[in-house]
């Protein structure tokens, strides 16, 4: 049986490497514990570095598609790398299964029978923190991202359930690496809390700039996709308090995320990241679906298949709505010392439950 | 309040222009005395983070992780000149710049290969954690140590080129290297230490930002062409100019950062303002380099010949 | 008495160009030989092959009994040759007082050796001038400087090139007043210069240079009695 | 006598510490050629600087033609009439000999932004070029490269260059540094030949050329005119003698 | 600095027909290795191929080093993205308005750049570049960092659709060649005798008469333009506008194609776009760290050959 070939396109280099490099592994992770089958099908996995630039994005997506000809693309941790060739994959036929990345406009209007993300809506961590501060009853706040699009939606979707309009919000270039400007201003402003979202290579960097300035112990830092498995290991002590909104925390306590855990620190030596639980899942649904198909990859089956979602996630109860976008619980989590001593996530409470993201309107299909 | 936010900006902006001075020193050194545009700096500084990094979490020591990263950035520097850069000042600008793009390619995949694709971290010793409290603000303790650092290196320059014999000599084959040749000095052996000296100088800018930022391959790139933007305005092969351009835009890009939002949103109306306010500050040391050149195409302080 | 600086067949040039067509001449321990001839004629060439600053084609130049022929221009200068540029050449960002430190040496144990202060006393004028920046100074000033750089190399031969050019005549007179001083001290000088007479008085063996050749040579006395065939050569 | 053609008046240049121009008072009329004498580092080139623009003086005046042209353009002037030939020849490598004077019969042709019809098919660009070179005596070697040109040949190139942009006032500075006797005594026949058709400023330190071409000499020390008249004079000068040409000229 | 001389029969001038031959071929090629990928590929290194001769006029001939051409690529790959966005997808109108707007910027910009030389220039250009980078990150109704996503190509009546990637290739391989013949005839004409004139002894042209200013604004002007074709055809190419296409590494890589290739030489661009693209795609083919193999062998060029590859060739039929 010749292997189905397996495009897995993410952002391997540059600062924001560490994400990709734990989507590829857990990806692997699965694709190896099953003796290099998904679906008891052989799986050839073609692995891209996007090096988050959307032209490179754009090379590699002509190469899947017309050298490769591959019927499935993973990965693909940016927004601005997933609207660059979303549409050209999925036109082109290809099935998009996202392990991260979930940009409103996908979620939306330019939903696509052919298109799966995993993860979640961008927004959705936003708005479980959103939640989370108005049971706090935080007055004021501000809000801190990277200037580009997830970051505008990020804080887009933490407005849409905090409803307390936000003291300020602070953009900074994706490329810069010094937050002393911005953290001296928000010392200035002493808001009830800040709210951060800097994924990766930045996120260590603001976290740790933030310690630093003294403001954990001030200032309230809820955070999404800052503080998790890609950055504690660096961050350590530093962010022991800093609040963080996921779909997914090391100790969640169902038997298949018990056995992610444990199989992936057997293996990579590391605590998972989200990022990771995402693209396992990823593997865990092509996996699914490529068994009902017996490893047909004729896309209208393949689709209905994976639009099932017939497979046991590290996140508990998932299930696909209208738009292939993910309903799920979402959870606020701490950073604690856990049983080893390690600054770890831990569970403080859920805040959404089987919730659907914002957008599941406006897409056509039904 | 207002006022001692802008105090604790107009020290980072120091503290940004400080690290930049130590970055543009060599550089202009390079440029203005052996004439010789050295794209690769860039690389010195990062592997100077890496080396450092490297180091630290060998011997915890972080003063040994200054020895390491500038010590050896300073030999890789010494042996790339002696095999291979030398051949290339008396050439065209060009095959300059494109050798040393080439370097760069180079230096930032193999560090790739060897530290891996993520990010190295580094942490900043234990006695400097914490800040400092000035009046009614804090400082973190680390930054000041840069600026000092800054300062101290400013001031060692300043001794080294006007004090010193090294320094006459520089400054001499800098406009007659033939005659200085010709009078008993191997200006060749000058070029070659000065041509280290500026990728130490790199290397400590490297050591010291590393626990600031992400150690990451490619992280000398932006800071490169800061760093000739900087030398450029200060007037190229002009130490003093270095450091007064330094400071300049250090100032000029963290006040924009700092300001320009609010101040975009005094004209236009809220969104409009949160796109264009992060993209004017980021502009903004752009408009400044091109303004001054256009005023003073030779920069600041202008060395003259 | 010993020859110090003995050149052989010396052939040199700019890249393809040629200049110096086969040169040979001697300067002894403590003698002042003259290069003489037009523009262009290879005198600076000569002098700069010596040093080490234009590639040598062809020929063989000793120094001090070593053979400098494939010496870098400092190791060269380094035995003991004073250089004094055409163009005067001092270092226009430093001040006369760096001017005359930066390359200073005593590597030969000169008894009693150049010094700021000797240097000084040479020439008054630089003394009040010491914290001028070189290119502040009059073009008679500058010259000087450039004589007092190559003494404080402490020497054992001067090589002068044009040091008079350009220098009103008191200023010249000077100078001259300052090399026949230093004749007297037993320092060996291998000079160009256009003005015949003040040669003719200082130095002890005459070389006219044409196209790169040597044209004529001959002492002072020599000169005197040829003058004719001589000025012809310089264009006179 | 008419008004002169180039009236510099009270001229003053600094370099740094350095004043190469010394309140300069200069005057040639239409036709004349006149030398400037003086030691190296008097300032002659300097002046030639400032007649031709490419130095701009810090005071004083340039009168050419009647017209206060001190603070004219270089290129306006070059199109007014006034050519140069450099002491350090001036040359532009990497085109052929033709081409180097081709370019500056175009700057007179006036400005074209033709870009499409090759300057060797443009009769109006080859022909007057050809004729600047056969004027300097340097026709054969018109298709060759600048670089291979023997230094004299260089001079050459230099006065044909000037030639060519058919000037009124021909500024030559030194243009026998660095011949050989036989290339200078052929380019003196030639300047002697160009004598009474041009006005020409006249540099050099040759003196037999310069008292066998100039009518009239002016002596640079210092940036200053010490002297002025016609060779004979000068040469009797004991102030010039004593200053440039030295008390054994004889 | 030498251009290429005008005889057919030289080796160079055989050389250069055959790669055209070829690259007139490579859509058979593609058809026969069964992948259009190729063609895409292909296409890529006839854009930059073209912005290259564009930036090459200036660099090459003019002598003047701009570290901001990507500025014009990167704008005439928005003002296609843009147009397309509002609706107005008429390839003429959007190359009209491209070329409008390039001419504009690129007069202004070199106004106040052509005060400056050398080194001072170079930093001055890539100020620009810089300055329009960041404007273009600003564009959040544009897409901001994320770029903007084109969904109509340019309709170029009477041409055929662009989407045919054929069409596309052909279309960009003939601007290409327009391009490469103007400047070839332009380099021997009076514009750019003076234009080369500067570059060789600036201090000589003034003095013989020719006003820099005009001259050099004019090839600056010029070089925008060709850069801004690129742009057009490049937006087209990726059906995507993104901020990177503005960025100084852009520049900068520009400015390796043409060095690397042979500046001041008519061929240097292609040779040099051809070159390094194959390279990068071979060696990332090969292994992930292919950098660390293309960065040594850049180096290599630059030690060995003066005037980049196709100067190589020049030296050897100078010998031959
Ligand atoms: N850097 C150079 N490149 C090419 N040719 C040169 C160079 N320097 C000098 N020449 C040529 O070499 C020849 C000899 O020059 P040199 O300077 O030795 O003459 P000189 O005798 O010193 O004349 P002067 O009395 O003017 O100093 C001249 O024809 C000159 O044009
Ligand atoms: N750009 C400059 N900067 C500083 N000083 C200068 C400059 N140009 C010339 N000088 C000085 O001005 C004086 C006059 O120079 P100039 O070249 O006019 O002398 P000259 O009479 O032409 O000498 P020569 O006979 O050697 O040509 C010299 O002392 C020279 O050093
Ligand atoms: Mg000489
Ligand atoms: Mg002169």
């Amino acid at each position: 049986q010749t292997p189905v070939k397996i495009g897995f396109m993410a952002e391997l280099s540059g600062p924001q490497a560490a994400l990709g490099q734990d989507m590829l592994d857990a990806f692997m992770l699965v694709v190896e514990q099953n003796g290099g089958k998904l679906g008891d099908v052989p799986v050839n996995v073609l692995r891209r570095d996007s090096q988050l630039k959307p032209e490179v994005a754009n090379q590699i997506a002509d190469e899947l598609i017309e050298k490769e000809k591959v019927p499935i693309v993973a990965g693909i941790t940016f927004s601005n790398i997933m609207m660059a060739v979303s549409k050209k994959l999925t036109s082109a036929g290809v099935i998009v299964v996202g392990g991260n990345a979930g940009p409103a406009p996908l979620a939306g209007p330019q939903c696509a029978a052919n298109l799966f993300v995993v993860s979640k809506q961008n927004d959705q961590f936003a708005e479980a923190m959103g939640k989370y501060a108005t049971d706090k009853g935080y007055k004021r706040i501000i809000a801190m991202t990277p200037n580009y699009q997830a970051g505008k939606d990020y804080v887009a979707g933490f407005k849409r359930v905090y409803k307390t309009p936000l003291a300020d919000e602070i953009y900074t270039p994706l490329s810069q690496l010094d937050f002393s400007a911005e953290l001296s201003r928000i010392a200035a402003d002493k808001p009830d809390a800040v709210y951060a979202f800097y994924p990766g290579g930045l996120g260590v960097a603001f976290v740790r700039a933030y310690q630093q300035a003294g403001l954990t112990s001030k200032i309230p830092l809820l955070t999404v996709s800052t503080a998790d498995g890609t950055t504690l290991p660096a961050l350590k002590d530093s962010a022991l308090g800093v609040m963080s909104a996921s779909a997914w925390g090391p100790d969640l306590p169902n038997p298949a995320n018990q056995k992610f855990v444990a199989d992936f620190e057997a293996k990579y030596k590391r605590t998972p990241s989200e990022y990771a639980a995402q693209s396992y899942d990823a593997a865990l649904l092509i996996d699914s679906a490529l068994r009902k198909t017996r490893g047909g990859t004729d896309k209208a089956v393949l689709q209905t298949a994976l639009k099932a979602a017939d497979f046991k996630s590290v996140r508990g109860n998932f299930s696909f709505g209208a738009n292939n976008f993910p309903v799920q619980d979402f959870y606020v989590f701490e950073v604690a010392k856990d049983a080893k001593g390690n600054a770890n996530l831990k569970t403080v409470s859920k805040q959404l439950t089987a919730h659907k993201d914002a957008y599941v309107g406006d897409c056509p299909m039904k | 309040m207002i006022w001692s936010l802008f105090f604790s900006q107009l020290l980072n902006g120091v503290q940004l222009g400080m690290l930049l001075f130590l970055l543009s020193a060599g550089l202009t050194l390079v440029f203005g005395i052996m004439n010789f545009i050295n794209l690769a700096h860039g690389s010195f500084y990062m592997l100077g983070a890496y080396f450092a990094a490297a180091a630290l979490a060998r011997t915890d020591s972080f003063l040994l992780a200054g020895l390491a990263g500038i010590g050896g950035a300073m030999l890789l520097a010494f042996a790339i000149e002696r095999l291979a850069l030398r051949r290339l000042y008396t050439r065209d600008h060009l095959d300059q710049v494109l050798a040393t793009l080439g370097l760069i390619m180079f230096f930032n995949e193999t560090v790739r290969m060897v530290w891996g694709a993520q990010p190295v971290f580094t942490a900043q010793p234990a006695w400097l954690n914490g800040s400092l409290q000035l009046g009614d603000f804090s400082y973190p303790a680390y930054r000041l140590m840069i600026i000092v650092a800054g300062l101290l290196v400013a001031a060692g320059i300043h001794l080294l080129i006007h004090r010193t014999r090294v320094g006459m000599l520089v400054r001499a084959s800098s406009t007659h290297p033939d005659t200085v040749a010709a009078l008993g000095v191997n200006a060749r052996l000058l070029n070659t230490l000065l041509f280290a000296v500026g990728a130490g100088l790199a290397a400590l800018a490297g050591w010291l930002v590393g626990p600031i930022v992400s150690v990451q391959s490619g992280m000398g790139d932006n800071v490169l062409i800061l760093a000739l933007v900087v030398i450029v305005i200060g007037g190229i092969g002009s130490i003093r100019g270095a450091f007064y351009a330094a400071l300049l835009v250090g100032l000029v890009d963290t006040m924009g950062r700092a300001y320009m939002p609010q101040i975009t949103r005094q004209f236009f109306e809220r969104s409009v303002a949160d796109a264009a306010g992060p993209a004017l500050a980021s502009m903004l040391i752009y408009l400044f380099m091109a303004l001054i050149l256009a005023v003073k195409p030779a920069g600041l302080f202008p060395v003259r010949r | 008495m010993t020859a110090l600086l003995r050149i052989e067949g010396l052939q040199a040039g700019y890249g393809a160009s040629r200049v110096l067509h086969g040169i040979d001449l001697t300067v002894g321990d403590g003698r002042i030989v003259t290069l003489l001839g037009k523009n262009g004629m290879g005198k600076t060439t000569t002098l700069k092959s010596v040093m080490g600053l234009v590639p040598k084609q062809a020929g063989s130049v000793q120094f001090a009994g070593r053979d400098t022929t494939r010496m870098a221009a400092f190791e060269t200068a380094r035995l003991g040759l004073g250089w004094v540029p055409e163009g005067r050449q001092v270092f226009p960002t430093l001040t006369v007082q760096e001017n005359l430190l930066a390359t200073a040496a005593n590597r030969h144990g000169a008894a009693q050796p150049f010094t700021l202060q000797r240097v000084y006393d040479f020439f008054p004028r630089l003394a009040e001038r010491a914290g001028n920046l070189g290119n502040q100074l009059s073009g008679g000033e500058q010259q000087m400087l450039a004589i007092g750089r190559a003494l404080m190399t402490n020497p054992r031969l001067l090589i002068l090139d044009e040091a008079t050019e350009g220098l009103a005549p008191l200023v010249r007179a000077e100078i001259w007043r300052v090399l026949g001083a230093l004749r007297a001290t037993g320092m060996a000088m291998l000079v160009v210069d256009k003005n015949l007479g003040a040669l003719m008085e200082l130095a002890d063996q005459h070389v006219v240079l044409e196209k790169g050749r040597i044209v004529w040579q001959g002492d002072s006395a020599a000169l005197q009695a040829d003058r004719a065939t001589v000025q012809g050569h310089l264009g006179i | 006598m008419s008004t002169p053609l180039l009236q510099v008046q009270g001229l003053v240049k600094r370099f740094g510490g350095l004043t190469a121009t010394d309140r300069l008072e200069l005057s040639l009329a239409a036709g004349e050629t006149h030398a400037l004498i003086g030691p190296n580092g008097a300032g002659k080139t300097t002046v030639m600087g400032q007649l031709t623009g490419e130095l701009l003086p810090d005071a004083g005046r340039v009168l050419y033609d009647g017209q206060d042209i001190t603070r004219w353009p270089v290129p306006q002037r070059a199109l007014a009439g006034i050519a140069r030939s450099y002491q350090i020849t001036q040359l532009l490598h990497g085109f052929s000999v033709l081409e180097n004077v081709m370019l500056v019969v175009q700057a007179r042709s006036g400005h074209s932004f033709g870009a499409w019809t090759p300057v060797h098919r443009q009769r109006a660009l080859t022909a007057p070029a050809l004729q600047a070179l056969a004027q300097a005596g340097l026709a054969e070697r018109a298709h060759d490269d600048v670089m291979a040109l023997a230094h004299g040949e260089h001079r050459q190139l230099e006065l044909a260059m000037a030639l060519a942009m058919q000037p009124r006032l021909l500024l030559l500075d030194e243009p026998l540094a660095g011949m050989s006797q036989g290339e200078s005594a052929r380019m003196v026949d030639l300047l002697q030949g160009l004598k009474g058709r041009y006005t020409m400023l006249l540099v050099e330190h040759d003196m037999q050329a310069v008292f066998s071409l100039a009518d009239r000499v002016s002596v640079l020390v210092y940036g200053r005119a010490i002297a002025c008249g016609t060779p004979a004079e000068v040469q009797a000068d004991p102030a010039v003698r004593s200053a440039y040409l030295g008390d054994d000229h004889g | 600095m030498f251009p290429e001389s005008l005889s057919w029969r030289s080796p160079r001038a055989l050389l250069a027909c055959t790669i055209f031959l070829l690259m007139l071929l490579v859509p058979l090629f593609a058809q026969w290795a069964g992948s259009s990928f190729y063609l895409g590929f292909a296409t890529r290194i006839v854009v930059f191929a073209i912005a290259a001769s564009g930036l090459n006029l200036v660099l090459g001939y003019g002598g003047m080093v701009s570290l901001g051409h990507a500025l014009y690529v990167g704008l005439g790959a928005y003002v296609v993205g843009i147009a397309a966005f509002h609706g107005l997808t008429n390839g003429w109108a959007q190359l009209a308005i491209a070329l409008a707007l390039a001419a504009g910027v690129a007069a202004v910009t070199g106004l106040v750049s052509l005060r400056t030389r050398g080194i001072g220039f170079i930093m001055i250009t890539l100020a620009f570049g810089q300055m329009f980078y960041f404007l273009a990150v600003s564009l959040k109704q544009y897409g901001g960092d994320d770029g903007l996503p084109l969904d109509t190509r340019s309709q170029l009546a009477p041409l055929p659709t662009l989407d045919g990637k054929v069409t596309l290739y052909y279309l960009a391989l003939a601007v290409l060649f327009a391009v490469m013949l103007l400047v070839w005839r332009a380099v021997h004409s009076r514009f750019g005798m003076v234009l080369r004139g500067f570059h060789a002894n600036g201090r000589r042209m003034l003095a013989a008469g020719h006003p820099r200013l005009r001259y050099q604004l004019t090839a600056y002007v010029l070089s925008a333009l060709v850069c801004t074709l690129a742009g057009v055809l490049q937006g087209n190419l990726t059906a995507f506008a993104s901020p990177s296409y503005l960025s100084w590494q852009a520049s900068g890589e520009l400015i390796l194609i043409v060095v690397l290739g042979g500046m001041g030489t008519v061929m240097g661009p292609l040779v040099g776009a051809v070159v390094l693209l194959v390279l990068e795609e071979a060696l990332s083919g090969w292994t992930q760290h292919w950098m660390a193999i293309l960065g040594p062998l850049i180096l290599l060029v630059a030690l060995v050959s003066r005037r980049g590859i196709w100067g190589v060739v020049t030296q050897w039929e100078k010998r031959a």
